[in-house]
């Protein structure tokens, strides 16, 4: 997956002279998950622009340069070191359009790695998505494939509003497909129902989706066919695809990575009961991290879903509790 | 600390203005202190939310903005009404804003000047990346950024200042220390000596100039902005007023300070000090100043006058500036708004 | 209210000699909101500490003093300047205790003024309680009454852990009721049932709770008794109350001002249905605030749930739909 | 630059420790060498997640501790293990740390060390908070914080340095600028000339001293200790000196830097040095070394031991220290991966 944003960034980098990448690290040396490698050879320091570290500035002058007609590419090195940010991107990022109402934009993306699974050390785990998700003005984007992580990624950069773009770091070496050259965009607001299924809907998005399609096949083995919904974009979220896969299942499972109050999954599992309580064959399940911290290394498969529990909870789900 | 127009209205420097200049800058003050005062008044009369005066600090508002170019970039706060309108601000935008409607952010095309920041510290950075945008798009704009003595405090501009040091952007910091920030004073917001002297942290200049001097701020702006046009980077300005209002319309002074220091302050007033210089040099009448201001208050009548007759925003309106495009969650949450079922 | 918080603050200076308040503006003018009036003067500067103007700071800080020792409460002026010390509330505050195994520990309150409805300026009228719902390690309090209001902020001082307490701004003044002197202390994770019901459960905390009482008083007009829930507090939750309440209406509206997507209505929502789905007679209905920025004085109503909006969520859940 | 002992072992300054001090913090030194060799090859087998060299700066770590008292407290980062260890926390718990267990943040009671900040910045705050609350409580205890040169971009270093300066807490800052921050170059950190030179915004005394000579940060600690108790406020140190090993076990200089750098710094290591002084004062001898050097491994490979004797947190342990008493959410969740159904 790493790869095929390099190239995807390349790509964008070629086509669109407004675009500029600035972070810390992702200029000589390539950015810590050589996500931009080469990118600044190619292009030059004027674009792909090592940065002190200081996430608020760089946040902050990525904000500006959008303002006056740029299509800035930020990136926070790990989702644990994006909260130095928040202010930049709640008070200033999601809000130049509605205050000027229109008048000025801030078209930019703000590239972040998240997620656990590598033994990481502390703050470079988290999967708070949800606190963007609950952030009015940002749309909110996480891929699971190759094919989208770039497809998506050039759709954001195009995007006239800001886009937070969530790199799943345990899939950038493990997860692998085909990519076209260049990059074919992906549009945001559509799920992709990653494989069919009536008896069950399984629903999640970025690093849980190789588990959940794990889960998935185990679970045909059982007999139950399982229909699996990859969100992709969180916000816009394309609920329609959810609702009409629930509409024919009546079950349901979330998994999410992220803490379990108030995360994704929540709202998730609010909205499909509000529409459609009366197709429900069983409660909602959500699979979810929990509410602690991320565990360290030796404790963290403690945290994460596995493929074991999101198995528990769709038999629960298949025998209606 | 840069003098060069005494109180008494005489020079102990070079002036940077002509006469014609200096009248022109003369009436831009005395139309922002006739903006400001109809704000106050106008809150007390409930049409404006707060207001947050700026008496006082004209000559470090229209004293920095002389010196841009009329593409330049200005970022400012809550507090910097002159400033943003002498760069082309409507003042009925300035007014539609107080009265708490979202459209006072939205000047015309061409005014490159971004809605005042309510969050103290936040968009110095701004200043910064707007600066560096132009320049990477081929463009000799500056930006210029006003902020507090407050502000230095928050992390941000920190960061903001380190990076124009070591991106070189062409900004200009303009701080108008006036002594307070809210009911803090100066001297518990930092134990440095002066304002100024934080720009060495940063590798740029640092000048600290009397702030109620049109003289020393334009001269200090001028020099600053024809440095960071050149690619010469930036600079910080340390503008030593004062705040001889409240901090806002809900604030009460006496708490935390005592009144002397305010009368001490109204004798150092920017504006009568450059009408006695003019006054000296025959170029100021009371007929003339009458006139101003009339000029000035029938303008700004009109503002009010415009930002009052706009309707609120409408059923829904909210949702529509989110994005380019409402999501369909916002378009299912405008039509809950709208009367249709809570769905 | 802002009275009755002046007094617990005072008490709590009087009984608690490591009780120290620091934040901006708290000191020589008595706060924003003037809830610490009169505090520094009598219990002098050391412990009612004016400081500059950096909320990361003051957080940083007082968690400092409280590792130390101390039981900082920090204030900070508005839930829009928050932000800027979000990090340290994440990755610091909420952590020690877990990232140290209990043997550090930072006994520190936050309190935050939070709201809409009294047509402040931009960033002056949040309501992103979920921000810290979703954050692990947090105890997260929201009174609704002078009372609650001095009751939980004894308990918040007292608690060994942080406490994120946001006051209800419109409700300061607003809000008026009996307060026992000294205040008596009021336990954490026990929602109040402010109304009792057996037609629908409405569910809210802070500053809706007038809006929600008037809404149920309508409701009664017509004839539904709504039993009326306030949490107080979000963290801990007291669940236990809300299914008993639920088990007996099978109808349920949740009224939360802030942001819908990922609000606490949301967790309460997918809780609710996780638990209670058989027993439910309608969708578990949330009015919330919308994902818009909270708008400015002209359009605010436009945001802030209505009692008439409250009375038609009720009114459908009556009806099943 | 304070520069007392220079790299031929010869005094440019008079010695801060006597003989057998210097002895005993060359002996630190070795031991911090030997865990820090140790915990590069201990990665590399797998049985550590990443590791932080800080080859070559350990003078700047141990000459930084010696100042303190043993109930001082330090708040380090993740490249600060000697200057922890000299404070009392366990190589134990280092390692453990490194393994990837937060029992690793949890030193005896007694030893005032804060668990290693990982997010950069954010900690230097926590000293002056824990400076500032020992202070309320009557006590006359110090806090030192280590830090990098990047740090020193981050808005937190600037909050942490102004509360300083304002409240006047006992802090010793002490920055390790070992000339990189991962990939970035000091020079692209700041414009800063340097980073002592920070200090001045802050109404603070800032030092810059050879940060590979043992005696000038013993020297320069010191006195600020000394100061800081004494109730004169806060001082900025800024140790120059140079992370020879990669970032991280994770990191590859090659890409960002020559090697040349490297080789040249290695020239002036700060463990060289003293041995070389007390060489020529006839306290050094390579039997006495190799007996350090043993010691330090047997007593080090030890904490190994202990480290990895101890079983990873058990089944549901991962909820035991989110609180003091865990909330109903917490015991339900902990049901649920205990195998509990899933609700
Ligand atoms: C991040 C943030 N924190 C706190 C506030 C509340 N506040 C508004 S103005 C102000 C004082 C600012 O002082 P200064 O920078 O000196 O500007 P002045 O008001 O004196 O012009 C404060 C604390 C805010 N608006 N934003
Ligand atoms: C807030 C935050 N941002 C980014 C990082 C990633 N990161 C880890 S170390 C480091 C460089 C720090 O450099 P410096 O302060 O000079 O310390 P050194 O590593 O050289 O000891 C960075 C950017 C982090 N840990 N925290
Ligand atoms: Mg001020
Ligand atoms: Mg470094």
């Amino acid at each position: 997956m790493a790869q095929a944003m390099t190239a995807a960034l390349d790509h964008v980098l070629a086509i669109d002279p407004a675009a500029v990448l600035l972070g810390e690290d992702v200029g000589l040396s390539g950015g810590v998950f050589r996500v931009t490698d080469g990118l600044q050879a190619k292009h030059g320091v004027e674009r792909v622009i090592d940065t002190p570290v200081a996430e608020s500035g760089i946040v902050g002058a990525a904000f500006g340069m959008a303002v006056a007609g740029l299509h800035p590419v930020a990136e926070i090195q790990f989702l644990g070191f994006a909260y130095p940010a928040f202010d930049q991107v709640v008070s200033h990022v999601s809000r130049i359009r509605n205050r000027s109402q229109h008048r000025f934009t801030a078209p930019l993306v703000i590239r972040i790695p998240y997620g656990a699974g590598i033994g990481a050390a502390e703050h470079h785990s988290e999967s708070t998505e949800a606190l963007f998700a609950h952030t009015p003005g940002l749309k909110v984007v996480i891929p699971s494939t190759p094919a989208d992580a770039a497809g998506l990624l050039i759709t954001a950069v195009a995007d006239p509003d800001p886009v937070v773009f969530l790199e799943p770091i345990r899939s950038y070496r493990r997860v692998r497909g085909e990519v076209a050259e260049p990059p074919t965009s992906v549009p945001f607001g559509e799920a992709a129902v990653r494989r069919p299924g009536t008896d069950l809907t399984l629903i999640s998005y970025g690093a849980m989706m190789p588990d959940v399609l794990d889960a998935a096949d185990q679970l045909a083995a059982e007999g139950v066919e399982a229909e699996v919904i990859d969100l992709r974009t969180l916000v816009p979220l394309d609920l329609e695809t959810v609702l009409e896969s629930v509409s024919g299942t009546g079950r349901v499972v979330i998994v999410q990575e992220g803490h379990r109050t108030c995360g994704f999954a929540a709202e998730l599992a609010a909205s499909i009961q509000e529409h459609a309580l009366y197709s429900l064959e069983a409660p909602v399940a959500r699979v979810t991290g929990w509410d602690t911290v991320v565990p360290l290394r030796r404790a963290e498969h403690q945290y994460v879903p596995s493929v074991a529990r999101i198995m528990a909870a769709a038999q629960a789900a298949m025998a209606g509790v | 600390m840069l003098e060069i127009l005494q109180p008494d209205g005489s020079l102990a420097g070079e002036a940077p203005f002509s006469v014609d200049e200096t009248k022109r800058l003369y009436a831009a003050m005395v139309s922002a202190r006739t903006y400001d005062t109809k704000g106050t008044a106008l809150q007390k009369q409930g049409r404006l939310a707060t207001y947050a005066s700026f008496e006082g600090q004209e000559a470090a508002q229209v004293g920095g903005v002389s010196a841009l170019r009329a593409d330049d970039w200005v970022v400012a706060t809550y507090r910097d009404a002159a400033a943003m309108w002498m760069q082309g601000y409507p003042w009925a935008n300035l007014f539609l804003g107080r009265t708490g409607d979202e459209r006072g952010g939205s000047p015309p095309e061409g005014v490159n000047v971004l809605p005042p920041s309510i969050t103290v510290g936040a968009h110095m950075i701004h200043a910064v990346g707007l600066a560096w945008g132009e320049n990477h798009l081929g463009r000799d704009r500056v930006a210029m950024t006003f902020f507090g003595d407050g502000a230095t405090s928050e992390g941000d501009f920190h960061e903001a200042m380190n990076f124009a040091g070591v991106f070189h952007t062409p900004v200009v910091f303009l701080c108008q220390n006036n002594q307070y920030a809210i009911s803090t004073p100066r001297h518990r917001q930092t134990a440095s000596e002066t304002i100024a002297q934080k720009a060495d942290a940063y590798g740029m200049p640092g000048l600290q100039v009397d702030g109620n001097d049109l003289f020393a701020v334009g001269a200090a702006a001028a020099e600053a902005v024809t440095r960071a046009r050149a690619g010469g980077g930036p600079t910080l300005i340390e503008a030593v007023t004062f705040r001889v209002g409240p901090h806002t319309t809900a604030d009460d002074p006496g708490r935390y300070r005592d009144e002397s220091e305010e009368v001490e302050w109204r004798q150092r007033d920017p504006i009568d000090r450059v009408r006695r210089y003019l006054e000296a040099a025959g170029e100021w009448t009371a007929e003339w100043n009458a006139q101003l201001e009339a000029a000035a208050s029938a303008e700004i009548e009109v503002a009010i006058g415009q930002a009052e007759a706009l309707e609120p925003l409408g059923p829904g309106e909210i949702f529509d500036a989110m994005f380019e495009t409402k999501t369909p969650q916002l378009d299912r949450q405008r039509g809950i708004l709208m009367g249709g079922p809570d769905e």
